[in-house]
């Protein structure tokens, strides 16, 4: 290598460096300047529920096998209604918690009686796969106190959303990893 | 020997990297990355209710005569006023409307109302969310009585003779004032002793409505009720049961709206699986004046009322207009014949 | 406005806001005292936050460093399999192969095309540190840091070489893919690279049937040739490529003066050493003429891009979502087609009319006819210009390594007699050192 | 000693059976596993697995029978054996991967292993560079180059027609041509083709002399071609340059025909079908009325046409849907059977209905271009089934509609209201005709009235020229010149007045039954029977016959005429009448 450093730069040479120094200048203050005016910080996937349609894409688009996606309950929003759309079928037989009466497909909502006649009802995160049946029933006859949202301990953020790409909804928006979930607000 | 072993061994590679690339080609082809194929959840995992909607066409004995665009972003309430002049309530104004749907004129409010009654002199009291405001015929306003709790949220007023009442849905209450605003008494609070249950209000939806018999009657969505009250607070009546099916009230709290015909039968109006339908007095279903292959499948709350002809008027918030239903059995349409003697 | 759709969107938040208000000023149900409200718990943090990227960021700087070195300084290839290993394991599996410098690409387009979109200061150093490696010490990146690359060198255990013609032509194939890709990101479609990454789903442990196989056959097929997706398919690769012609220091194979032996002449799986020019010198005449001819083919060919990449507009205009709703529901209205989806009842639920829709998607449609067309010119440009570097003919005395196809791998410094003897050399300097400490 | 070991390791490297050995004793086991897990995963995720179908069978039959416990405790039980299962499967698929994993590692150890222990000692390279050779190089790469380019094309095209964007262009263009000044074909022009029922101005007038007066559906005699039509129905044909234009329907099926006028060819059917908020029915329509009464109209680019149930659809010259709507089927105790008419960029939809008292009358005017509503007139007048007709008087053209019980005239760019006069009464079929300055109208309930389309408000009292009571006909319309009225009676009774004076001039009793409406043409006067005879009598003072012509086959629609020809659509075929 010494013997190289000593020989005089022929002209080829000379004008690679030019054009090299010229390439490192661009790739680094492309990058900067397209970094410096915006917003710093991540940015995480996450569902609008007010445009959720709660289509069931979320559990099987995404790439973990159990899909990142749970349902999630605003309990100041819950009616405590004792017959539960979203956790009974919608000709329920019996308001028990017996198999043939409710809806959740993997059995993830959990009844519990408060006072007459209200009941609280709460995800079991474990077993829910997002599908978002009990968020249609909800919805459609009651308060759409339950909804989907991305949980960050098991998203994997990928770069682009698989479920994303196939929301039907355009729903999936990047939000401040500060801030990752997009909570149904009361006021 | 060397140069064949070399060469089969070649040959092998060439043979596995051809599969290998027809399988990726393969692979590549299926893949669906924007959803055509929509979520290939099984049965179990639709929310199926298409087997609930259809009404037995026997029930069906009421025809849709008219629809028009109440011009308004969310209506949210309606009311009959003097000579059935129709008043729909929603953004922040008041809409009139002859009982043919001519637009008669619209008046601004300076608040978001829930409901609004109008009584035969054309003052009309009108819910504010969380107060209700009184307006002369010119419609000035001419009070604005406090808030009852501070949870208050009026979702109902009707004028009667008496005075007004006001279902309070944010206090689980049914209100009966003076026509001065002075509170006479509160009605169906709960009451182990009288034995009022009290109503049980999941969602912003509670209802009354002048009966006939001279008794209340208000919605109890909670208990899937119609419940008739003396105006000095005794429950005298309630029926109504939960059932996916016609016979009963749909879903987690319904009905969310009622009215009374002139006979004295009760029309109410469940979310939902939306359906309207009439009742007798005593709770027996009389017929069904549309259901939610008509209305649709939502948790807005489609409100009624009844004018002197005793049309029901249908405010339908999606398509935002007026729907104007009669008995189907006034012409001779063989559909309508094969209902039953009356309407 | 960049986004069209951006517009309907905004009016369907205000929509859905009207329909929520009442529900939620509503109080809750009137519990007597004693149960208070269940609070809805988040379970776990973001899965990154600015420290971890920051972290990446460090690591990549490293290993980029260490490549670097072991590939040029220490010419050392059990260390760059070594560092291969190590990065396959963090950036693969434990970070699970995302954000890597590849899918980077997207998100700077994004961030040019939509200025609504924040670039993330990781994706920004992850596209351009190893570009900037690469401008100085060639494509290191390549050899032992991006973990694409190393599960292939891995795998890669009988070589066989790919014809130079076959290789040639499908060396275009990465610039193709690079320029659908930042098409695509540009009108807001898709991240083509991330939709379609062979290995991502192994670095996950888990991935859809599909994508599964597409991995797995291309590692059966890197089993025989090697690097297949860095050759044949990867966009970056095509980057680096090019930047790395213009490396300050880069992969010699013998570490003084060639001389000749033609030892390493098979060695590189990726055909990416350059035989000295033959003696007997061909006649200098066809070659200008060849290289006139190609010069004057440049245009036309750029121009035949253009024309194609132009028709081939509306098809590439259906992987945008606008387009393909637009379509649903016209076909829906004018009594095409039965039934709806979950996109047109969606559309339709938001009460937009359909001609903004129309609109939007005829916006969207026109970017895509000049992007189409420029795409397919800067294909047109491409083979242009790779048949005039083949036309062009420069006098080589050594047995090289081409920058461009050169991976850094390291596997041809075994083979030179040059390179052996000098390892040699240094192990007695080592050996004599230690008899000094001996004696001293 | 170290170099003992290195020995022993060197030893062990080269050991090629060893290697390979453990690469294939490791590749079968990751062959295996992997075999397993691809299976494993085709059972399904969790959706299809616990999609029991068993489930689903038992839920049903506890709804048929709610009471079943037994039922309710199998349904239990095989729910929770599903659960443990998926939740199993869960693990076991974790466990599989991991193996998987361990194997590949090792596999490719071992590869590695076997691929260091072949490795021969380098050797020199088999070929020496030449110019030859590197040539070869040069141009086989060229080629392959060239190759790759034309498979990319040749893929790339097979691509473009997957996507194309026709649609859009369409929809777009709908859009822009709403926003831009209306086309609309000049009067003149329109006064060439035969544009609505009745034609130009409705009124059954020809502007063409030259129309033949004879021909014989048996012999084939004056008859250029016949075309059978594949829905029959009694509206009648619509003619555009080389385009004749028909609509049928059944109770499911309405479909619009566009017929060559040179052979009569069936150039296009457009389907009027999935029209939201569309119904079929209504189930209980007259025979003698159908799915399909109302004649189409056209504005030169594109042909309207409504049906019983309220479907309103326009398609362009080439048969494509542009828009379409449903009004909502209407309340007509017959059935709908009002034609359309377009005027400048709007069509002009009559949707009488019910009683008066029901104030559910409406007249719309839709744009032409988008088929969104330009006015609606709110009408008190009850259902009807006859075609208004716009006139111009005065400079001013007046849109005049009949119903019971109000003639009503209308702006018809504003649907802002002239003038009404009440002068009918009943069901209303008959449609007006205007002739001498005077609008003419009739029914059987009241009467045939004269009036003059001047003035404003309610003109009954003051602008009714003259009435007549004579031979007022209950389905077919009058045909009229300045001269002459003439009524026709669906028993056949035609009744002529003089136009100025409302005098009658004559009555005949021709012994045929009527359903179309008498046209003119010149000075001949074309009158054809429901059962497809046609009578030419001469117009003048007296009845005077000058010819019958047979059609062979039963007629309800009213003949359209052009060039040298006339278009009769009879129950079954269209039939186009003209000399060779």
């Amino acid at each position: 290598m010494a013997d190289h450093e000593t020989k005089p730069i022929p002209r080829r040479g000379f004008m690679r460096a030019a054009a090299r120094a010229a390439c490192a200048l661009g790739i680094g203050g492309g990058a900067a300047y397209l970094i410096a005016p915006r917003a710093p910080g991540e940015r995480v996937w996450q569902i609008d529920p007010s445009k959720c349609i709660a289509c069931g894409n979320c559990a099987t688009y995404c790439v973990l096998r159990e899909s990142a996606v749970k349902c999630v309950h605003s309990f100041p929003m819950c009616g405590y209604c004792e017959l539960c759309t979203g956790f009974f079928n919608p000709a329920p037989n019996d308001l028990t918690t017996a198999a043939e009466n409710v809806l959740c497909p993997t059995g993830a909502i959990v009844r519990r009686f408060v006072e007459d006649p209200y009941f609280e009802y709460t995800i079991d995160k474990r077993l829910c796969i997002g599908c978002g049946k009990c968020v249609k029933g909800c919805t459609m006859f009651g308060n759409s106190s339950l909804y989907l949202q991305a949980m960050h301990d098991r998203c994997l953020n990928c770069n682009q959303c698989s479920i994303a790409a196939a929301c039907p909804s355009e729903a999936w928006v990047r939000v401040p990893a500060a801030a990752p979930y997009l909570w149904k607000k009361v006021t | 020997m060397m140069a064949r072993g070399a060469f089969s061994a070649r040959a092998a590679a060439g043979i596995v990297v051809f599969v290998a690339i027809v399988a990726a080609v393969i692979a590549i082809a299926l893949h669906d990355p924007t959803g055509e194929r929509g979520n290939r959840l099984g049965k179990d995992f639709a929310y199926e209710t298409k087997d609930l909607r259809p009404i037995a066409p026997a029930l069906l004995r009421y025809a849709e005569r008219a629809a028009f665009d109440t011009r308004l972003a969310a209506p949210r309430a309606l009311a009959v006023g003097a000579d059935d002049r129709l008043y729909v309530a929603g953004d922040r104004a008041i809409a009139m409307f002859t009982p043919h749907g001519t637009p008669a004129g619209s008046r601004a409010l300076d608040g978001e109302p829930t409901c609004l009654a109008v009584t035969s002199g054309g003052v009309s009291y009108v819910g504010m969310s969380n107060h209700v405001e009184v307006f002369d015929a010119a419609g000035t306003r001419t009070a604005a009585w406090a808030p009852h709790g501070e949870q208050s949220y009026v979702t109902a007023v009707v004028a009667i003779p008496e005075g007004i009442v006001v279902a309070d849905a944010g206090e689980r209450i049914v209100l009966l004032y003076g026509k001065d605003g002075t509170l006479v008494r509160p009605i169906g609070g709960r009451d182990p002793e009288r034995n009022v249950p009290g109503f049980v209000v999941p969602s912003p939806f509670l209802d009354a409505a002048m009966g006939k018999d001279g008794l209340l009657r208000v919605t109890n969505p909670g208990r899937h009720k119609v419940e008739a009250y003396s105006l000095e607070g005794d429950l005298c009546l309630a029926w109504g049961a939960a059932k996916a099916t016609v016979e009963g009230f749909c879903g987690c709290c319904n009905p969310v709206h009622i009215a009374v015909l002139p006979d004295g039968a009760i029309v109410t109006s469940e979310k939902g699986l939306v359906t309207v339908k009439v009742c007798e007095p005593d709770g027996a279903l009389r017929c069904v004046v549309a259901g939610p292959d008509r209305l649709g499948e939502n948790a807005l709350g489609y409100d009624v009322a009844v004018d002197s002809k005793g049309r029901i008027i249908v405010l339908d918030p999606v398509a935002k207009k007026v729907r104007v239903f009669e008995p189907a059995a006034r012409r001779g349409s063989p559909r309508s014949e094969t209902g039953s003697t009356n309407g | 406005m960049r986004n069209p759709y951006a517009v309907l969107i905004a009016l369907v938040v205000v929509l859905c806001g009207r329909h929520a208000g009442s529900e939620q000023r509503f109080p809750p149900p009137d519990f007597s005292p004693g149960y208070s409200l269940p609070v809805t718990e988040v379970q776990g943090t973001p899965a990154r936050d600015d420290v971890r990227g920051y972290i990446d960021a460090a690591v990549l700087l490293a290993a980029l460093a260490a490549a670097s070195y072991l590939a040029l300084g220490r010419r050392s290839r059990r260390g760059l399999v070594v560092l291969g290993i190590g990065s396959l394991a963090y950036f693969g599996f434990y970070r699970h192969g995302c954000i890597c410098p590849i899918g980077a690409i997207q998100n700077v387009v994004l961030a040019v095309a939509d200025s609504g979109y924040a670039l993330p200061l990781t994706a920004a150093i992850f596209f351009a540190l190893p570009l900037l490696f690469t401008l100085f010490f060639g494509r290191a990146f390549c050899a032992a840091v991006c973990p694409l690359g190393a599960i292939q060198d891995i795998v890669l255990a009988s070589p066989v070489a790919v014809p130079g013609w076959l290789a040639r032509a499908l060396g275009l194939v990465p610039f193709v893919y690079l320029g659908a890709a930042v098409l695509l990101v540009a009108m807001g479609s898709t991240f083509l690279i991330c939709r379609y990454d062979p290995f991502v789903g192994f670095f996950r442990l888990s991935a859809g049937l599909d994508l599964t196989i597409f991995g797995a056959s291309l590692l059966v097929i890197g089993v025989f040739v090697g690097r297949p997706y860095c050759r044949f398919l990867c966009p970056y690769g095509a980057l680096l490529g090019l930047v790395s012609r213009l490396s300050w220091r880069r992969v010699r194979i013998t570490p003084a003066e060639c001389i000749q032996c033609r030892l390493c002449e098979d060695s590189c799986p990726f055909g990416a050493i350059t035989t000295p020019s033959p003696e007997t010198p061909p006649e200098r005449r066809a070659g200008k003429k060849a290289l006139a001819v190609t010069l004057l083919v440049l245009p036309v060919l750029i121009a035949l891009g253009a024309l194609a990449g132009r028709a081939l507009s509306p098809a590439f205009a259906h992987t945008h979502a606008t387009i393909r709703l637009a379509e649903r529901v016209w076909l829906e209205d004018a009594g095409r087609v039965d039934g709806t989806t979950d996109q047109s009842d969606a559309f339709r639920a938001t009460g937009l009319s359909t001609d903004d829709l129309y609109l939007a998607a005829g916006a969207v449609r026109a970017g895509f006819d000049t992007g189409t067309t420029l795409l397919g010119a800067f294909v047109g440009l491409v083979i242009g210009a790779t048949l005039l570097r083949i036309s062009l003919r420069r006098k080589r005395t050594e047995y090289e390594a081409d920058p461009a196809l050169c991976v850094a791998c390291g596997r041809c410094y075994r083979y030179c007699p040059v390179e052996i003897d000098r390892l040699k050399k240094l192990e007695q300097a080592e050996g004599r050192a230690e008899q000094h400490d001996g004696s001293a | 000693m170290e170099a003992h070991d290195r020995s022993l390791f060197a030893a062990m490297r080269s050991d090629v059976r060893a290697a390979t050995r453990t690469a294939l004793v490791t590749g079968a086991f990751v062959a295996i596993t992997a075999a397993a897990l691809v299976a494993y995963h085709l059972k399904g995720g969790a959706e299809e697995f616990i999609d029991s179908a068993e489930i689903a069978a038992m839920k049903s039959a506890l709804a048929a029978d709610p009471a079943d416990d037994a039922l309710k405790l199998r349904i239990q039980e095989r729910d929770l054996a599903i659960r443990e299962a998926y939740f199993a499967r869960i693990e076991r698929l974790d466990r599989g991967i991991y193996l998987l994993l361990g194997g590949l590692i090792a596999f490719v150890a071992a590869l590695a292993w076997a691929a260091s222990a072949r490795r021969a000692a380098p050797v020199p390279g088999s070929t020496e560079p030449t110019a030859a050779g590197e040539a070869r190089a040069t141009f086989s790469s060229r080629w392959s180059i060239a190759a790759l380019a034309v498979i990319a094309a040749g893929l790339g095209a097979a691509w473009t027609g997957r996507g194309d964007l026709a649609f859009l262009d369409q929809a777009v263009g709908v859009i822009e041509e709403a926003k831009a000044p209306p086309v609309v074909a000049p009067p003149e022009e329109v006064a060439r083709h035969w544009p609505r029922f009745r034609g130009p101005g409705g009124l059954g007038v020809s502007a063409y002399l030259n129309v033949p007066a004879a021909w014989n559906g048996a012999s084939g005699e004056g008859i250029l071609w016949k075309t059978e039509v594949p829905i029959s129905a009694d509206n009648s044909p619509v003619v555009w340059g080389d385009r004749v234009f028909l609509s049928g329907a059944t109770r499911t099926r309405r479909e619009v025909y566009c017929f060559d006028t040179a052979a009569g060819a069936l150039r296009w059917t457009g389907k009027v079908e999935r029209i939201p908020g569309s119904r079929d029915g209504p189930e209980d329509i007259m025979e003698d009325t159908g799915y399909a009464a109302p004649t189409v109209a056209t504005c030169g680019r594109r042909v309207y046409a409504i049906f019983a149930n309220a479907d309103l659809a326009a398609f362009d010259f080439d048969g494509a849907r542009v828009w379409a709507r449903n009004l909502g089927v209407p309340e007509n105790h017959y059935g709908y059977a009002s034609s359309l008419l377009v005027y400048r960029h709007l069509l002009i939809v009559s949707y009488d209905q019910a009683t008066p008292e029901d104030n559910r009358s409406r007249f719309f005017a839709l744009d032409t271009r988008n088929g969104k509503t330009v006015w609606e007139a709110v009408r008190p007048v009850s259902a009807s089934w006859d075609t208004p007709i716009v006139i111009t008087h005065e400079g001013a053209d007046q849109l005049i509609t009949c119903s019971n019980p109000l003639v009503i005239a209308y702006a018809p760019a504003t649907g802002a209201e002239l003038w009404r006069a009440e002068c009918l009464n009943g069901d209303v079929a008959p449609s007006p005709v205007y002739a001498g300055g005077l609008v003419l109208t009739v029914n059987t309930g009241a009467q045939l009235s004269a009036i003059k389309p001047g003035g404003s408000g309610d003109v009954t009292e003051t602008h009714i020229a003259w009435f007549a009571e004579d031979g007022l006909p209950d389905i077919v319309s009058p045909a009229a010149t300045d001269d002459f009225t003439y009524l026709l009676t669906t028993e056949g009774l035609l009744t002529c007045y003089e136009t100025k004076t409302g005098t009658k001039a004559y009555e005949e009793d021709i012994a045929l039954m009527f359903n179309a409406s008498p046209s003119i043409a010149g000075d001949k006067l074309y009158l054809i029977s429901a059962k497809g005879v046609a009578i030419v009598v001469r117009i003048g003072p007296a009845y005077k016959e000058l010819g019958r012509a047979e059609l062979g086959e039963g007629v309800h629609a009213s003949p359209a005429f052009q060039d040298g020809r006339i278009y009769i659509r009879g129950k079954k075929h269209l039939y186009c009448i003209g000399a060779r």
